[in-house]
């Protein structure tokens, strides 16, 4: 069950295992062929975590639709999938201070056939349009008014891509690094270049359940000093996070109020 | 960089993984088999016990599981009831919750097989005089573990099948190893065709001829090549 | 003492709304060789099944060697029987069925000896020396190690005599054993039951359409029409004059078809 | 947070009927299919010729021994690959058709494997032709018991659907999930899923008891 | 013309390494009446099967009114008979079985008319009178409507014999159509066969175990042993003082169950 408050502290004080919870979301948060936590949110996760006095880590792999409802759950003690810090969401897990900022991207086809920039574009050619299943771009893209019927809801970023190459959807959108990855290694894709997204940028942060806030102020002590710090960069560059990716200092606080 | 320089030893990488996804494959299903067995035989015979509460009780036991589908209840299991404060390990719950699921189907077997052995062998058991246990044990099952071995074998393929969801609990099986793999790698045709021949492999060299081997052991009296 | 070995009183048997035996009243001295004879549907395997219990009887009492079969007497009153009193005078009992109704999955040797330790609790040496000597008896000394399927008809009828027989009982009820016979298996089983009426001391009531048979073999002829007994007396007087022209009428049709 | 709360009951129901409605639509188009289909591939598998019903009978086989979840996949990703595009419905359903038609089909060979051999011969006694004898007397008889064991596959497919998910189809337990996901609340919405899934369950076998004792009395069979 | 109806030459079967029929030869002749008995597993069943081409022989040929039956005569050789060619001879041959073998979805009439219709392609009226002719002439005239399961085993049976009658067949053959009725039922089914003997031009072929009904109905009796015809002959001869100890064997055995 949901731990009571401060035992996962000291949990992690004591230097026992601790529970990351993500999905496969190259280069965010993914398993590797033993299932070890790769990506730039699990590596900076890890060094905190080192700080704090833990280097047992056990990576529990699911569906981003599941990120939450797991860690109701109890299924894992930290969600590092790096989700961004939404009003909504601050409502039902506790987020630390942002870890960056990022921008959405939309994914088309090669020479990008329909002329898309921005979501209101597929609203207007009324489009079929590509996401993951408990994504914020969900909420986005019926916010600017597309259709529900045309939201297809994907288990992740590898259904998005496969969607767009065979044609089921005439864009797809997610994280800028992500649909980057996708665009680098696969021709038949490209990003949408202007593309005006509907949001500004996104805010990724570690979310905790709701009753542990001490857990949350420790890490944000110790993410003070370590964010853009040397260590910092050593563990993020393989992934692409670049120093431009850093906070611009907008505090969770706010982003919760929304 | 990122996934990019993952490609070239992604393949190779891969195969690896899916023999992994595999080995879960299978100790999963032989786990949840055996609970499946077991569950499966006592409510069975619950179900055609002469108490009327019992079979009501083993009634409400079978429809519940055969009522809603494996996924949901591996939902409720995972997802929902730790929120009631009973938290099972992924493992626990791809064992239990698989193998309860098909005990549901299992006990019906058991009930059918059963009450499909021929009348005259109740009726010489009564005029024998054997208390209705004895009976049970000595005429009736024997009789019936014949008749329900061959649908047991189809039983135990479909929890083979079923194994393919506990994905959705967080373990990495031979589908999802393969989902994975062909994500990496961009190459469904290989990964998909080698997994799905996976579980033929499975339930074809190894289920399959497990029972076989039992039908023959029970086939006693049955088969004139059996006895001879 | 005197009173019969099994006696009918007023025995009802409905089934739903058909009646099949109505207000029947039959005593069976000890020893007597009674064959019921009549029409199908007439009753009579009804009147053996009741007897063994297969069947509940809906009004009347059956009484067995002097004591009360379906009930029991509680301080002067009959109330209805326990299991332990059923399963106490039942033992005084044995069936042979049209069908055999062998355990297919035991040997014939088997077959006679698991009553008689299971129910009996024999020691397994005493049963099988008991169960051997039956098969001999009944002209299976070579075949004790065989399945029934194994087997022809007449044998397994045969193997199913000694395993009634195995179980000592003072009544021995016959219902149609040789009718799923092929004819010139007839003479084999109809061979042991004679020597069983004249080497044994047993009661015995029969069910046949074996009029040769019946004739020669039994002490009294019962003649069953409509679940009442038409007509019963000596097997010359029957079969010479009967009294009733339906016992007549059925003689004639019977015997034109052998 | 409370562990339960009827709110999100009411607010969940109408995305959860509207993937009911989904959830249904699939059963009966796929369940139609795999009845059709799982006939022929019965009278294929009857077959005298033995290389041809023996490839049926392995065609059957592994049909059924591997999961619908990746057969799907298969379908619904392998296709692109080579410029197939097979729409998600499509090949959502007619996966669910094409496994549910292997099962149908052991059903069916049961039915006519149970009819009387006796039957066959007085058709060759009178001289039927094979159509006539397959059309008039043998399927009338093979049919109506089997009914039962094909309304457990009607109910059978009707509880995978919630596999079609997995290729984006919004039929009711995705819709729960989604709603889960969009409100940080599964509770609710999955455990009515699993009641609906319950309720629709008893109502079709209910069903299914009243097609069969009308279909047996119909051929005035037992 | 003068060859026979039926004529067996030489005729083989086998079922894998059992010989069932060892070169058997038989003739019989326009209307003649030819009863077949022996013990259980002799081979007479199988004579009938494989002149209702139920089962294929193995060697020899099988003629029927002068044309062979299994095979055909092309420009001289006899080869393997064609659908066709088999459809068209097995026309003249009808058959009743010992277990009836009615549709049991069908009424009586129905039984009657199905094969007139869609084989000879009579028109349903003329299918009809003719079927309910024939359902008089069994005297089951007031069971035209019923459905198998509503009726009697010697009703079943009658139906079978009418729905036989109604193609029209040169030659009947009956499998021990008594043997799975009740004693008191077989008159009536050996009346129906009887009179059909008396009346109309039919080649009779018939296994049964009612002796006295062989003896008086029969023209001549075979007596079948292990696959060959051990005695055959006039009823009164083979009945009275056969020349074969098996003969005598058989018919002592059988007579005492009688
Ligand atoms: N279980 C049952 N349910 C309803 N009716 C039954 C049942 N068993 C027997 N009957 C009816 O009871 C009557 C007597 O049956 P019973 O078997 O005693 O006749 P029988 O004299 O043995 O006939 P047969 O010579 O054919 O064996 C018949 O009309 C039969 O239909
Ligand atoms: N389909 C079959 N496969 C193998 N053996 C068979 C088959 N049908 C019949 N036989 C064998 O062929 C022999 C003759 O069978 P058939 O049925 O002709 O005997 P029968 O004289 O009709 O006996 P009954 O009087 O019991 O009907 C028997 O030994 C039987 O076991
Ligand atoms: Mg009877
Ligand atoms: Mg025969």
């Amino acid at each position: 069950g949901s731990a009571a408050a401060g035992e996962l502290l000291d949990k992690i004080k004591a230097g026992e295992t601790i529970r990351v919870g993500f999905s496969n979301e190259v280069p965010w948060a993914y398993p590797g062929d033993n299932n070890e936590p790769l990506g730039f949110v699990n590596a900076i996760t890890i060094d905190i975590l080192k700080k704090m006095g833990t280097t047992k880590i056990e990576p529990v792999v699911t569906e981003w639709g599941s990120l939450i409802p797991g860690l109701q759950a109890g299924r894992f003690d930290i969600i590092t999938g790096g989700m961004y810090i939404l009003p909504e969401r601050c409502r039902n897990a506790l987020f630390t201070e942002p870890l960056g900022t990022f921008a959405d991207a939309l994914l088309v086809p090669k020479g990008n056939p329909e002329d898309l920039h921005s979501f209101d574009d597929v609203r207007d050619k009324e489009l079929m349009f590509v996401t993951g299943a408990g994504y914020n771009t969900v909420k986005n893209a019926k916010n600017v008014g597309i259709a529900d019927d045309k939201i297809m809801q994907v288990a992740g970023p590898a259904e998005i891509l496969q969607a767009v190459k065979a044609g089921r959807a005439a864009a797809g959108s997610g994280t800028y690094f992500t649909m980057k990855e996708f665009a680098d290694k696969d021709e038949a894709v490209e990003l949408a270049d202007p593309f005006t997204p509907p949001v500004i940028d996104g805010y990724p942060g570690l979310a905790f359940l709701p009753n542990q806030q001490e857990e949350v102020d420790a890490f944000n002590a110790a993410l003070k000093d370590y964010i853009g710090s040397e260590e910092m960069m050593k563990s993020v560059e393989p992934y692409g996070y670049s120093k431009a990716n850093l906070p611009d200092g907008t505090p969770t606080a706010e982003l919760c109020k929304g | 960089m990122g996934i990019g320089f993952m490609n070239e030893f992604a393949l190779g990488f891969s195969v690896a993984a899916l023999f992994k996804g595999a080995a879960v494959t299978l100790f999963v299903t032989t786990g949840a088999s055996i609970v499946a067995i077991v569950l499966g035989l006592a409510v069975g015979l619950v179900r055609v016990s002469t108490l009327a509460p019992l079979r009501w009780l083993a009634v409400a036991y079978i429809e519940f599981f055969r009522g809603t589908s494996m996924l949901v209840q591996l939902y409720w299991w995972f997802f929902v009831l730790p929120i009631f404060g009973l938290s099972l390990s992924p493992w626990t719950v791809a064992i239990v919750g698989v193998g309860m699921n098909v005990s549901g189907y299992g006990a019906e077997l058991v009930r059918a097989a059963i009450q499909s052995v021929d009348r005259g062998q109740y009726e010489a058991s009564t005029a024998l005089n054997f208390p209705r246990l004895t009976m049970m044990r000595r005429i009736i099952v024997p009789q019936a573990i014949r008749g329900m071995l061959p649908p047991w074998g189809n039983l135990l393929i479909e929890l083979l099948k079923g194994t393919s969801l506990i994905f959705f609990i967080t373990i990495t099986e031979l589908t999802t190893a393969s989902k994975l793999a062909a994500d990496a790698t961009g190459n469904y045709l290989l990964f998909f065709a080698v997994a799905l021949f996976g579980y033929y492999l499975i339930a074809r060299a190894i289920i399959t001829p497990l029972v076989r081997w039992l039908e023959r052991r029970f086939s006693r009296g049955f088969i004139r090549e059996a006895v001879a | 003492m005197s009173d019969p070995m099994v006696r009918f009183e007023n025995v009802t048997k409905r089934y739903g709304a058909l009646t099949v035996l109505d207000q029947l009243n039959l005593d069976i001295e000890r020893n007597e060789k009674v064959s019921i004879i009549g029409p199908s549907g007439s009753g009579k395997t009804t009147v053996l099944r009741m007897l063994m219990t297969l069947e509940r009887i809906n009004d009347g009492v059956i009484w067995v060697d002097g004591e009360p079969l379906t009930h029991m007497d509680r301080n002067g009153t009959l109330v209805k029987a326990s299991e332990r009193h059923l399963r106490r005078v039942r033992g005084k009992i044995g069936m042979v069925f049209q069908h055999f109704n062998l355990f297919p999955h035991m040997t014939a040797l088997q077959n006679c000896m698991e009553a008689p330790v299971s129910v009996l609790g024999l020691p397994r040496d005493e049963a099988e020396s008991r169960a051997s000597e039956l098969l001999d008896m009944v002209g299976l000394g070579d075949k004790k190690g065989h399945f029934p399927i194994q087997m022809s008809g007449g044998q397994k009828q045969r193997v199913a005599i000694a395993r009634a027989l195995a179980m000592r009982p003072k009544v021995m009820l016959f219902d149609e054993v040789t009718s799923a016979l092929d004819p010139e298996l007839v003479g084999e089983v109809l061979n042991v039951i004679r020597n069983l009426g004249a080497e044994h001391d047993l009661t015995m009531l029969m069910v046949t359409h074996q009029m040769g048979f019946a004739r020669e073999f039994s002490d009294r002829v019962c003649f069953f029409y409509g679940g009442k007994i038409a007509e019963q007396g000596p097997p010359d007087k029957l079969f010479n004059d009967p009294d009733s022209d339906r016992t007549r009428q059925f003689l004639s049709a019977v015997l034109e078809a052998g | 947070m409370s562990i339960w709360d009827w709110e999100y009951v009411w607010e969940a129901m109408p995305y959860l009927l509207q993937g009911a409605i989904v959830t249904v639509q699939a059963t009966f188009i796929g369940f139609a299919i795999a009845l059709v289909l799982g006939l022929v591939f019965a009278l294929i598998r009857q077959s005298q010729n033995r290389i041809i019903s023996g490839t049926m009978a392995e065609i059957i086989e592994f049909i059924r021994s591997t999961p619908l979840l990746l057969q799907i996949f298969f379908v619904y990703f392998v296709g692109p690959q080579f410029g197939i595009v097979i729409p998600a419905w499509t090949a959502g359903i007619g996966v669910l058709g094409i496994h549910y038609a292997a099962y149908c089909s052991e059903c069916y060979r049961a039915g006519i494997e149970n009819v009387d051999g006796g039957q066959w011969e007085a058709c060759t006694a009178l001289n039927l032709s094979m159509a006539r004898a397959w059309r008039v007397i043998i399927l009338p008889q093979a049919i109506p018991p089997i009914v039962p064991s094909l309304g457990n596959y009607f109910i059978g497919m009707f509880k995978d659907t919630p596999i079609l998910a997995a290729i984006a189809i919004l039929e009711m337990l995705q819709q729960a999930k989604n709603f889960g996901a969009e409100n940080y609340r599964y509770i609710e919405a999955i455990t009515m899923a699993g009641a609906l899934y319950l309720l629709f369950s008893l109502v079709a076998s209910v069903i299914v008891q009243m097609i069969s004792l009308w279909l047996n009395r119909r051929y005035h069979l037992q």
